[in-house]
């Protein structure tokens, strides 16, 4: 009971914001001051949007995304992850290795494309490695930062308990950074996405939604496009409501800071 | 192991068990200075030498800031001294080690363990068995008396009852060496006894070696074997009074009154020196 | 926002490629801007045909040079844009990869040919002449493998890795394979049509555009005329002044054996072959690339500008229909 | 004199990853086992570099895209900022257009470039719109993140003085939050680098580094290519140590933080 | 101002000058529980009614968890009661604000302010003009002997001296009513007995209201008008002392040696029960 009616508290003021943002959408489309083929109505879009899914073009595109996204991602943590934990364990490689990989984050993926094809050729592992290159800076740095915030008297309480090195991080420096980690992960998992919308184009054979919306581009099926976009925001928003922010809330609550959302 | 008890006694000198059985914890003129954010250099300690025999309780007073915290940060091996040395069992410290538990001025709780957890976890890194670790959490958790608080989370605790929490994880590893920062000033008068004399018993029971730091001149004369006397800051020794009361202790003790009065004495004297420091500048 | 342009400037959009030579040149030599004045010229450089549609639509450009497949999906989404002359016919081949074995259309069973993208129109041309040589690509059921490229370019290093065995492409990038001896070409999509006519650049205005500004249209048209007649004359000088446009633009030079490569495989010529774009739209239908060629697809063309110069220089008029 | 040390102190780790990068580089180079058109040697980048600096063509793209970059970000900072504020002090705000702010970041540059042509037109404020809407949700999770780490008992400290309010957030809960917030920052920066190379392709008429790489692979001109993402990783890497760096290690140093970098 | 002295007394109601002048704090039948993260719940306090009359200084004392933090936070508007009002001035508190400055527990200074940025920002909130701020600072300072430390950034203070920093923060906006949380645990006890006399000067001269929660029984009879005593967890008065001594007083007034001693009693009291429950549970 509880459970269900903290969900709806959930659920509604997200509702109340895509409905708020859909009819924005249909008062500026019934001016009629952008041309409807560029700006299609909300009704439009949910036409395609259904048409999509019922052909299931959506679906399975849909799928194939969110596989390579998970695995890519999955990848991307492990490597951040790790490449954080060097960098604040010596300063040598956070001021060598670590600022080469914030240099390489600034590199949009279509910079990646021609090595990736050159490496692995044109397939789903150089998909893959255009979402991990994309991604894992992003992580890198979001580790980095969270154990930086680690308050340094609950490391001086683990050090004085016996623990050190690598059990040192993993039991006492790399929990308490978990706040601060889940957070910066939501960044990492943002720019694996767009990473793999830009990868998907590697192999524009890859079935995907980045695949799909850059066919429907081409083919100026705006009504597309924006069925794909809206795809790829619920997505973002269920897996923000859902994993991030449910794993977030739990922490915090267990941790007496801040909840909210 | 329990050093031989001479009678009150003032040095300045090492005491003298530390030619015969090694000391446990043994400082040669440390100091330590600290740079400032600002650019500029502030002197927490200097010149500090004593030694702490195996299976002593000695009791660290002086004025708020002569660099107290700063010593036993050095001891635990958290912290290195710009001169001298830091010797335990006669080896120079190269870094904390579960041998020396620390009770810090705070409560240094984990907060996304449990209390309980918090006990097990440094039970687990003290290397003891699984099978025993919750038994021996109850029964410290007990002597704190938070067995009804063994699950709460640490930021559902009072101030008390975190310090508390720290104690009761701290003795539970039964460590050779015990170093506490005050561990028991945000307590009442009334647990505060009852800790005190719990302590006292672990101590008489146990032999473990204990490093304290307190401003209550009391405790200090209730626990201590020899209460050393901080200088107002940048700290150094200035007084060493070896209590040779028998044991267990009470707090009426006359023995107690004599060596309360002395310590309260030369501690006036310290902090009127900060004082002065404070008008004239 | 949406705007029917101004009488005192025309936006133009062009794209940075050899293969819209015509306008290129036009804007290099100051033919366009010469023919269109007293109205301005302001030249919009864009990156894809989808990007021009987009700003055409958007009214952010008056004018586009612009290639079939983007032509036909304007007009079948809005139709109000419409084709006031053709600019380059030609320019794109299959080409094969040294090495591969493949010497006849029967050799491509089994292999992987690139192209620009799905429903593209090379990607139709290539699929097309595949079921006339009884193949059939792999996503339709069949056994060659084409594998749509996300930048043309790809293919050198996909032809290096042998990754693929051919590329249907357009130009420069045919020229630019069999320069590198990576590869040999296997057909010239030219051979394919008849009189070896096809349009690959369009001269397209939005009709919002030509009704308000009909003496613009007509001076940009003369302009295009103008321009491909200096092609015509100064065939060599042309292909140098449109590869420097290129740099200026904002695009990239091409190497010089490329480039009169290239150049030869194109037929700079304002005649938008309609039955080419027709053919076109019938062969994107029978993919499945597109529902229905729209009955009044040829209704595009208004090409009495067109006639109306070539009339005054003396050269036989286009016509639409056929 | 202490300066010069410690600035050395941070240049030489670099310089040695740069070096070691370039001589695995080399080395693979050298194995001959990736065709010297798709994989140049770095002495030919190198060459290349220096070619288009001393043509002024790389200077010029920088100059473009920086100039760019920097209002692009400082309006995303702004409106980040705020966004995240407005998050933290509303639940409902956070819940609602939150989420669909987070939503939005997974969105790819490209799925902008049609709406920001049919805004903007082909123009520069296209590519800011771009630039923009790619880094500031990315600012507001990052403001979010940083203000939910503040110790709860800082900001009672701050109410019982008297602040409340926008007061209490600007003096009290945002400098708390400092720390935390600059790290998000640097994702926010990423975000931005990356949207702007995208956003460049809008109109390839606007000069830039985004543009000139474009240009470079629809050429094949390999060595320029890398040639500009070299620009691109030392562009990131001095911002790096010269603002973000810098900045972050002022404010450890004064609040008695764990220092690195 | 002052409250009439009348001589000890012991009462559970609210004190007489309740119904003459209106008091300053008001509590009534104030009740917090906690819901933890486990989902029980924890009685923090219950039924708690007192008041204080303007100018007067009450002291809270009661064995650690029984609640006293949680009363001061709600007094302070940080935390709203469960059941039962808060009144100051007669009017129910709607939040925290200047009138009434807090000093915490641990010390809540602000880590990117140095100490006197930590006193000017509490002077400038309390609307003390620019131009006197950097006197009222220094004065302050100087009161706690930290003027050398006055550019020094919070983490480079010893324990103590952070505390002291707090101290002198809160002090120095000359707030009407002073609700402050154990702010000389820290301290030795000689700097802790400057403290208490200064802080009983600037009650005299000021006339402020102080609610102050302490575990030193002897600082409580030291400076209180009235000491109230909680009971064991959840907590709830179970004692009021008035004490009458005159002021200045001196620690060795006899007077308060028979507060002290009955305070004592109570104390080990509620204590005993606490050590009941652990036992029994
Ligand atoms: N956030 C919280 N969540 C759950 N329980 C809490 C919370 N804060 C306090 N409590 C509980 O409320 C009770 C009273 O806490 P409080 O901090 O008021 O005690 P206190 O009298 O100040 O103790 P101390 O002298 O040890 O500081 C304790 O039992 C504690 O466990
Ligand atoms: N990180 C630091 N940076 C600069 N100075 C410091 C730092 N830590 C401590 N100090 C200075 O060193 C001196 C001693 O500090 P320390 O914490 O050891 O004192 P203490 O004896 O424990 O005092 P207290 O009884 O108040 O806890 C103080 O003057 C303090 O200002
Ligand atoms: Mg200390
Ligand atoms: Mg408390």
């Amino acid at each position: 009971m509880w459970r269900a009616r903290s969900a709806a508290k959930q659920v509604w003021p997200r509702l109340a914001a895509v409905l708020a943002l859909v009819a924005v959408w249909q008062l500026v489309y019934q001016t009629g001051f952008f041309d409807h083929v560029v700006l299609p109505s909300p009704l439009q879009v949910w036409g395609s949007l259904r048409a999509n899914v019922a052909d299931g073009s959506i679906p399975r595109a849909a799928e194939a995304s969110l596989i390579r996204l998970l695995i890519g991602f999955a990848v991307s943590v492990a490597a951040g992850t790790l490449a954080g934990l060097a960098m604040v364990a010596s300063q040598f490689i956070e001021r060598s290795f670590g600022s080469l990989i914030i240099g390489l984050q600034s590199l949009p993926s279509i910079a990646w494309l021609p090595l990736a094809i050159l490496w692995f050729g044109l397939n789903e592992t150089a998909v893959l490695f255009v979402v991990v290159i994309g991604s894992f800076p992003s992580v890198t740095l979001a580790t980095v930062n969270s154990l930086r915030q680690v308050p340094p008297l609950l490391e001086r309480a683990g050090r004085t308990l016996g623990a050190k090195g690598w059990r040192l991080y993993r039991t006492v420096i790399f929990p308490a950074a978990v706040p601060g980690y889940v957070g910066g992960l939501q960044q990492g998992w943002a720019f694996a996405w767009r990473s793999l919308m830009a990868g998907e184009l590697i192999a524009s054979g890859a079935l995907g939604l980045g695949q799909l919306m850059n066919a429907s581009r081409e083919n100026l099926d705006t009504p597309e496009v924006l069925a794909v976009m809206v795809v790829i925001v619920a997505i973002g928003m269920i897996v923000d409501l859902a994993v991030f922010g449910a794993f977030d809330r739990r922490i915090r609550t267990r941790r007496g800071l801040a909840v909210a959302g | 192991m329990r050093p031989a008890v001479t009678g009150p006694d003032l040095r300045l000198e090492p005491s003298p068990q530390a030619g015969t059985a090694p000391a446990k914890v043994s400082l040669r003129n440390v100091a330590r200075t600290y740079r400032s954010a600002r650019g500029g250099k502030v002197s927490a300690c200097t010149d500090v030498t004593f030694d702490v025999a195996p299976g002593e309780f000695v009791c660290l007073l002086g004025p708020s800031g002569c660099g107290k915290s700063t010593l036993l940060n050095i001891i635990a091996g958290l912290d290195r001294p710009d001169r001298g040395e830091v010797l335990i069992d006669g080896r120079p410290v190269s870094g904390p080690g579960p041998d020396r538990a620390v009770l810090f001025q705070e409560p240094a709780l984990f907060p996304w363990m449990s209390v309980a957890a918090n006990v097990d976890f440094a039970l687990g890194l003290a290397g003891v068995p699984k099978t025993e670790r919750r038994d021996r959490r109850m029964f410290w958790l007990g002597k704190v008396h938070l067995s009804r608080f063994a699950d709460a989370q640490p930021h559902e605790l009072s101030g008390g009852m975190r310090q508390r929490a720290a104690l009761a994880r701290a003795l539970a590893c039964e460590p050779d060496v015990l170093l506490a920062d005050e561990p028991f000033a945000a307590l009442d008068a009334q647990t505060r006894e009852i800790l005190q004399r719990e302590l006292q018993r672990v101590w008489v029971e146990t032999g473990k070696t204990f490093v304290f730091v307190t401003h209550n001149v009391r405790e200090a004369a209730f626990l201590a074997d020899r209460v050393l006397l901080m200088s107002a800051p940048p700290g150094t020794l200035v007084e060493e009074q070896r209590i040779t009361a028998p044991r267990p202790r009470e707090f009426d003790d006359p023995l107690l009154a004599k060596v309360v009065s002395d310590v309260h004495r030369h501690l006036i004297k310290e902090v009127e020196k900060v004082v002065a420091r404070e008008i004239g500048g | 926002a949406k705007s029917a342009g101004s009488s005192t400037t025309l936006r133009l959009g062009v794209f940075l490629n050899l293969t819209h030579a015509p306008g290129l040149v036009g804007i290099a030599q100051g033919i366009l801007a010469k023919d269109l004045a007293p109205t301005k010229l302001k030249v919009v450089p864009f990156n894809s045909g989808s990007d021009a549609s987009n700003a055409m639509l958007a009214g952010s450009i008056d004018a586009t040079y612009i290639g079939p497949g983007p032509t036909v999906s304007l007009f079948i989404k809005s139709g109000k844009v419409a084709v006031v002359s053709g600019a380059t016919q030609g320019g794109a081949s299959l080409v094969v990869r040294t090495g591969a074995g493949i010497s006849s259309p029967a050799d491509l069973k089994g292999k992987r040919i690139a192209d620009p993208g799905i429903g593209n129109t090379q990607d139709v041309a290539l699929r097309t002449y595949l079921h006339r040589n009884g193949l059939k690509a792999k996503d339709e059921g069949g056994d060659v493998t084409v594998v749509p490229l996300e930048k043309n370019s790809d293919s050198v290093q996909l032809m290096q890795a042998k990754q693929i065995d051919g590329a249907w492409l357009p130009e420069p990038y045919p020229s630019l394979l069999t320069s590198m001896n990576l590869a040999t070409q296997l057909l010239d999509e030219r051979s394919l049509w008849p009189g070896g006519q096809f349009v690959t650049t369009n001269l397209l205005v939005s009709t919002g555009y030509l009704s308000a500004h009909a003496d613009v249209v007509k001076k940009l048209v003369k302009g295009n005329v103008d321009a491909i007649r200096f092609i015509q004359q100064n065939s060599d000088r042309a292909s140098q002044i449109a590869n420097t446009e290129l740099a200026t633009l904002g695009g990239k030079s091409l190497d010089p054996a490329v480039l009169s490569k290239a150049w030869a495989e194109m037929t700079f010529n304002w005649d938008p072959v309609a039955s080419s774009l027709r053919a076109n739209a019938e062969h994107s239908k029978a993919l499945g690339y597109i529902d229905s060629v729209p009955s009044n697809l040829l209704s595009i063309y208004r090409l009495e500008d067109l006639n109306a110069v070539l009339t005054s220089i003396g050269q036989p008029a286009v016509q639409a229909s056929s």
